[in-house]
């Protein structure tokens, strides 16, 4: 991938990339992680990348010659942590002092606590609930920046409708007709199946997000903007932030700490649900509407550019 | 030896994702070198997690070792973060690219000199 | 609600920044934003008060206690840093509604307002947290924002300047997740008290000073500390002006807390020392940095790179305060933490101030000035004699414990470096007021800067001064951060 | 047991579609092997979730369907669009 | 008739691995893109039923059942559109299939 000069096969390369590291994660057990890694490493990463490469060129300039410099800081960097790496508890070791302390407390308690089988959301939503307060505030402001940068300021709806170019893809057009529906669907079974299997707010935004893309795709930027106006995004990527925040402030106002879900209804575990179930809506809604968001943003950029030349 | 293979791996692909973003002058070849340098890390917080023999961390009558959800936690917010960085700076090499008409590094700074 | 203040502290602007987002009209959502500082300014009084009566301030987020879930640790370092954060914050928010209409198109003035508190709230969520992993995700949060905001200026450069100082900054961010990677992996919890306790025991010293090595890299480049400051004059110079006041009195200083907090109290001083002589490490750079960068500043003409890069060379000498390694270093460091935050705070928001009048920042733009803005060159005055250090400023303050500390440890030239650093700083400060006051005003008559700037603009500059005299607060604050991270490291 | 080797076969074939995207002569190729890789990946995860006696990583691998799918889409698109617009020789590849 | 039903599984199993292994042999050596895409498309489509058949077979009643039903309703579906898009397009872009003589009329 570092000789490739035709950033288009870099590109598809990244995204098997992003495949093979998802694949990677399911090997280590780790089911949730690969569902956001594919979704996003296989799924929007070559996405945003195609449709820059729309305007920025598939070709590199010139082949660059190696340069030296880099190269020699990189074989040192790399001596120096191999030596550091292999004074590493040994991969997979049961005892290692990683595994001890407090990650036994999540998987001993959090059933108990939180009730609910799949611990990797109980430690997302519940025991570190602010890091996902952290992560959908990243992403709310990812999709600010680019609106910013891309559409300057207040994003409108284009008037004009462009006839999309894939006008002539009947089969295509019928095809999405038909899977639209059920991955919206699908959706909405991740996003509130977080706490038994893999999946919760982030995927389910994610998948909601690809639907909605597909959909822009096939039909064309301005009836997916009729759909999904971009005014009413901005309000949706407001409103996931303010309600993730809301049923923090809801719980100091019932007494509690702030995100301490056990407060919001009589008996704790049940509140954990409530808690966890606003939360993972929350979570859902914003990043649904950033990815849309910037999905449009790009896109419009690239379209408008092009109607500047032509 | 035999089982830090993992982190041998993590350690070869940290590398070559930072080349990539030094060596090379195509701005959107960096964002590639940078997306492989995360994707690194967030391998190598997966392997510390995974305890040989565990399943993973959904609980299921049967199993009774799981491997340590916490990682993998911290990683989901990772992945969130890196998508987002790297929407941002896409978003960026479109302005550049609109406004310097070209994305490689040593034309913009000819460019930046010139004016 | 009084116990929860803590958390009130970094909620408030967040989620005040969604909302902003929702008010379509600027000026709504100014006055919002303005609301929200203000509030937000209230509560570190308060938590500054409460932690000088009754000690550190611990608050278990989501009801889970200290290694299980996050916490929030306000300490004497912490509350310190926070009311810098949030002085600077109240002064630029009032003035930024007159600057930005000079400068941004009208529809870019809310989302820049939604991007100023989201980074504000970053950098509060770092200081306040005591949990590693969250330091990372508020520091992604505020390093996106700043990004966004940087490529906000109106010159072409601002977008590759955003582009380079994401690029740096991203690397730095997933360094540091590295460094925490290791630890974690060694001590199996994130919380940065109970990794400080169980960290000495360890044998695997090889692995604890890779970690510490990935972690000082990555802060190193938020720091812009000299190898790595490439990114900071551009950046800071693109920036709508209004962001550059906020950034460099507070982005850098951030960056500089998480270092001292890692390296005094996680990782422990003399443990870190026996490995690597980091504190000679840093006094080198520190030196080089205050060298370097002010000769650099005196040859350029664009008066906003010229405090970006007295910005890297006062940085320097922060970084040779925690270098000494003794008690006196660290408070000379802190104490120019705080007051380099106010010297910077006013000159940047005078120079927004000119920016908004004459429309540019070049040199040229300032010939003539002294007459025809009296109130915003005075400010910058007063900003520039607290910056080289005039007795009876606060740049003096810390200059002088700086000097102390230095005396302490018996490193003479360091001493010497001080005052030539001061006396480059006179020459490129000279070189603006004698553009200022001494040439006659060629270009069209310009009117004095709009009061909702100059208010800021004087309140930072009596603030210089007022802290340059009547020390209680600063040299106290800053007196009690030492002794506790002294204290608690045996 | 034979899961096993059918996991086995499946990463052979994957292999091979990466090193088609590799030897590709046309671009068109590499798509067809970024296809190819992509519903071989939804049966590896079937399969290796049924070693693992795991059967809910099975919305994993629907996932996988549903991205591999939608990439293809993408990438028709762009040539679509950016051919007609970029005038690149399609098929010469660099 | 358990036995019957794993006799039957690991039967639609190995054979489902035989195809794919003979159509992923095949886009290696196919000299021209569209008959590789024919054998790219017999893996996609064949043998993606017939292992997720023997998958089924394996896993008995419940809901990992529907889910498989659903992967496979989902497969058949994107599967040959995706290969349509993809010849469409390389016929769109100038590509001709080997030892087509028409093209000149129909150009």
């Amino acid at each position: 991938m570092v000789r490739a000069r035709d950033l288009f096969a870099t590109v598809m390369l990244s995204g098997i990339y992003g495949l093979l590291s998802a694949s990677f994660f399911i090997l280590m057990d780790a089911a949730d992680v690969a569902f956001t890694e594919a979704a996003v490493g296989a799924g929007i990463f070559p996405l945003l990348m195609l449709t820059v490469l729309t305007s920025v060129g598939r070709y590199e300039a010139e082949r660059r010659r190696v340069r030296y410099l880099p190269l020699f800081v990189m074989v040192v960097l790399a001596g120096a942590l191999f030596a550091a790496v292999l004074q590493m508890p040994p991969f997979g070791a049961v005892d290692a002092p990683s595994h001890g302390h407090v990650a036994q407390r999540y998987i001993q308690d959090s059933p108990a606590e939180i009730g609910i089988p799949n611990m990797v959301t109980s430690v997302l939503a519940s025991y570190r609930g602010f890091d996902t307060l952290g992560e959908v505030v990243v992403i709310f402001t990812a999709a600010v920046g680019v609106v910013v940068i891309l559409l300057g300021g207040r994003p409108k709806t284009p008037q004009q409708s462009t006839q999309a170019l894939m006008a002539e893809h009947k089969v295509l057009r019928v095809v999405g007709k038909m899977l639209i529906p059920l991955i919206l669907l699908f959706g909405l079974y991740v996003q509130f199946h977080g706490e038994y299997g893999p999946g919760g707010g982030f995927q389910a935004g994610v998948i909601f997000a690809v639907g909605i893309i597909l959909y822009a795709m096939l039909f064309g930027l301005s009836n997916a903007q009729r759909v999904v106006p971009l005014g009413v995004l901005r309000w949706l990527v407001a409103l996931g932030v303010l309600i993730y925040g809301s049923v923090g402030l809801a719980n100091l106002v019932v007494g509690g700490e702030y995100l301490n879900y056990s407060m919001l209804a009589s008996d704790p575990v049940t509140g954990q649900h409530i808690g966890i179930i606003l939360i993972e809506l929350g979570v859902g809604i914003t990043v649904a509407s950033a990815m849309v968001l910037i999905f449009f943003a790009f896109t419009r950029a690239t379209r408008s550019r092009d109607e500047l030349e032509e | 030896m035999a089982d830090y293979y993992n982190y041998l791996i993590v350690v070869l692909l940290m590398v070559m994702g930072l080349y990539i973003v030094m060596a090379q002058g195509n701005l959107v070849k960096k964002l590639i070198g940078l997306n492989i340098f995360q994707t690194s890390v967030f391998i190598f917080y997966i392997s510390t997690a995974k305890v040989s023999g565990g399943t993973a961390p959904i609980v299921i009558d049967g199993a009774e070792l799981y491997s340590n959800p916490l990682p993998q936690v911290l990683i989901l917010t990772a992945i969130v973060v890196g998508i987002a960085t790297m929407s941002l700076a896409l978003a960026l090499v479109l302005r550049i690219k609109r406004a310097y008409g070209s994305v490689e590094e040593d034309v913009i700074l000819e460019q930046d000199k010139s004016c | 609600m009084l116990s929860h203040l803590a958390v009130l502290q970094v909620v408030v602007p967040l989620l005040a920044a969604p909302t902003c987002l929702i008010l379509e009209r600027a000026r709504a959502a100014w006055l919002f934003a303005c609301l929200a500082c203000l509030l937000s300014l209230g509560i570190s009084i308060a938590l500054f008060m409460q932690v000088e009566a009754s000690g550190p301030i611990s608050y278990a987020l989501g009801g889970w206690e200290a290694p299980w879930g996050i916490e929030y640790r306000i300490d004497a370092l912490s509350s310190f840093v926070l009311l810098l954060i949030n002085l600077v914050a109240a002064a630029v928010i009032i003035g930024a509604n007159s600057s930005l209409t000079a400068e941004l198109p009208e529809p870019r003035h809310s989302p820049f307002y939604v991007l100023f508190l989201l980074c504000f709230a970053g950098l509060q969520g770092i200081v306040a947290t005591g949990d590693a992993f969250n330091v990372f995700v508020f520091l992604e949060i505020s390093s996106l924002a700043t990004y966004a905001l940087v490529a906000l200026g109106r010159d072409r450069r601002a977008l590759f300047a955003a582009y380079q100082y994401l690029i740096v900054g991203t690397i730095g961010a997933t360094f540091y997740l590295i460094g925490i990677g290791f630890l974690y992996s060694l001590t199996g919890t994130l919380n940065m008290a109970d990794m400080a306790q169980l960290l000495p025991g360890l044998e695997e010293q090889r692995l604890v000073a890779a970690a510490f090595a990935f972690v000082v890299i990555g802060i190193a480049m938020k720091l812009a500390l000299f190898p790595l400051h490439g990114w900071l004059p551009d950046a800071y110079s693109q920036a709508p002006s209004m962001a550059t006041a906020f950034l460099a009195a507070s982005a850098t200083k951030v960056a500089l807390y998480l270092f001292i907090r890692m390296y005094f109290e996680v990782l422990g001083q003399d443990a870190v020392n026996a490995l690597f002589p980091v504190g000679k490490l840093f006094l080198l750079l520190g030196a080089i940095a205050v060298i370097l960068a002010s000769l650099a500043a005196i040859r350029q003409n664009n008066v906003k790179r010229v405090f970006a890069l007295s910005s890297v060379g006062q940085i320097g000498y922060l970084v040779i305060g925690v270098g000494l390694g003794n008690a006196l270093g660290l408070q000379a460091a802190l104490l120019h933490l705080f007051n380099h935050g106010l010297i910077k705070a006013a000159l940047f928001i005078a120079v927004a101030a000119v920016v908004c009048r004459v429309g540019g920042s070049r040199l040229e733009d300032f010939r003539g000035l002294g007459r025809a803005m009296p109130w915003t060159m005075g400010g910058m005055v007063i900003g520039a004699l607290s910056l080289i250090g005039v007795p009876l400023t606060a740049g003096f303050v810390s200059k002088w414990y700086l000097v102390l500390a230095a005396m302490e440890s018996g490193l003479w030239p360091l001493v010497a470096l001080v005052l030539i650093g001061s006396f480059i700083a006179l020459f490129y400060v000279w070189r603006i007021v004698e553009v200022a006051y001494f040439q006659p005003r060629d270009g069209a008559a310009v009117s004095e800067a709009p009061l909702m700037l100059l208010l800021p603009l004087w309140a930072m500059a009596l603030a210089n001064l007022y802290f340059g005299i009547d020390t209680s607060l600063t040299v106290g604050g800053s007196e009690q951060a030492v002794n506790f991270l002294m204290g608690s490291r045996p | 047991m034979i899961l096993t080797v059918v996991a086995l076969a499946l990463i052979v074939v994957m292999a091979m579609a990466i090193a088609r995207a590799f030897l590709g002569p046309t671009i068109y190729d590499r798509i067809l092997a970024v296809n190819l890789f992509g519903t071989k990946t939804v049966l590896l995860i079937a399969v290796v979730s049924y070693i693992a006696g795991r059967p809910d990583f099975l919305d994993v691998a629907l996932i996988y369907a549903l991205i591999n799918f939608i990439s293809v889409i993408a990438v028709l698109r762009f040539f679509e669009y950016g051919s007609s617009k970029v005038n690149d020789k399609v098929g010469k590849d660099a | 008739m358990p036995e019957l039903i794993t006799l039957l599984s690991s039967l639609c199993l190995l054979l489902g691995a035989f195809l794919i292994f003979s159509g992923g042999l095949g886009v290696l050596r196919f000299p021209d893109f569209f008959t590789r895409m024919h054998a790219a498309g017999v893996t996609e489509t064949m043998a993606v039923t017939l292992i997720v058949l023997g998958l089924m077979l394996h896993s008995g009643w419940g809901l990992p059942l529907f889910k498989l039903l659903l992967i496979l309703l989902f497969v058949m579906i994107t599967g040959p559109t995706a290969s349509h898009a993809l010849a469409k397009s390389a016929l769109h872009g100038g590509l001709r299939p080997l030892g087509d003589d028409s093209n000149n009329e129909r150009h």
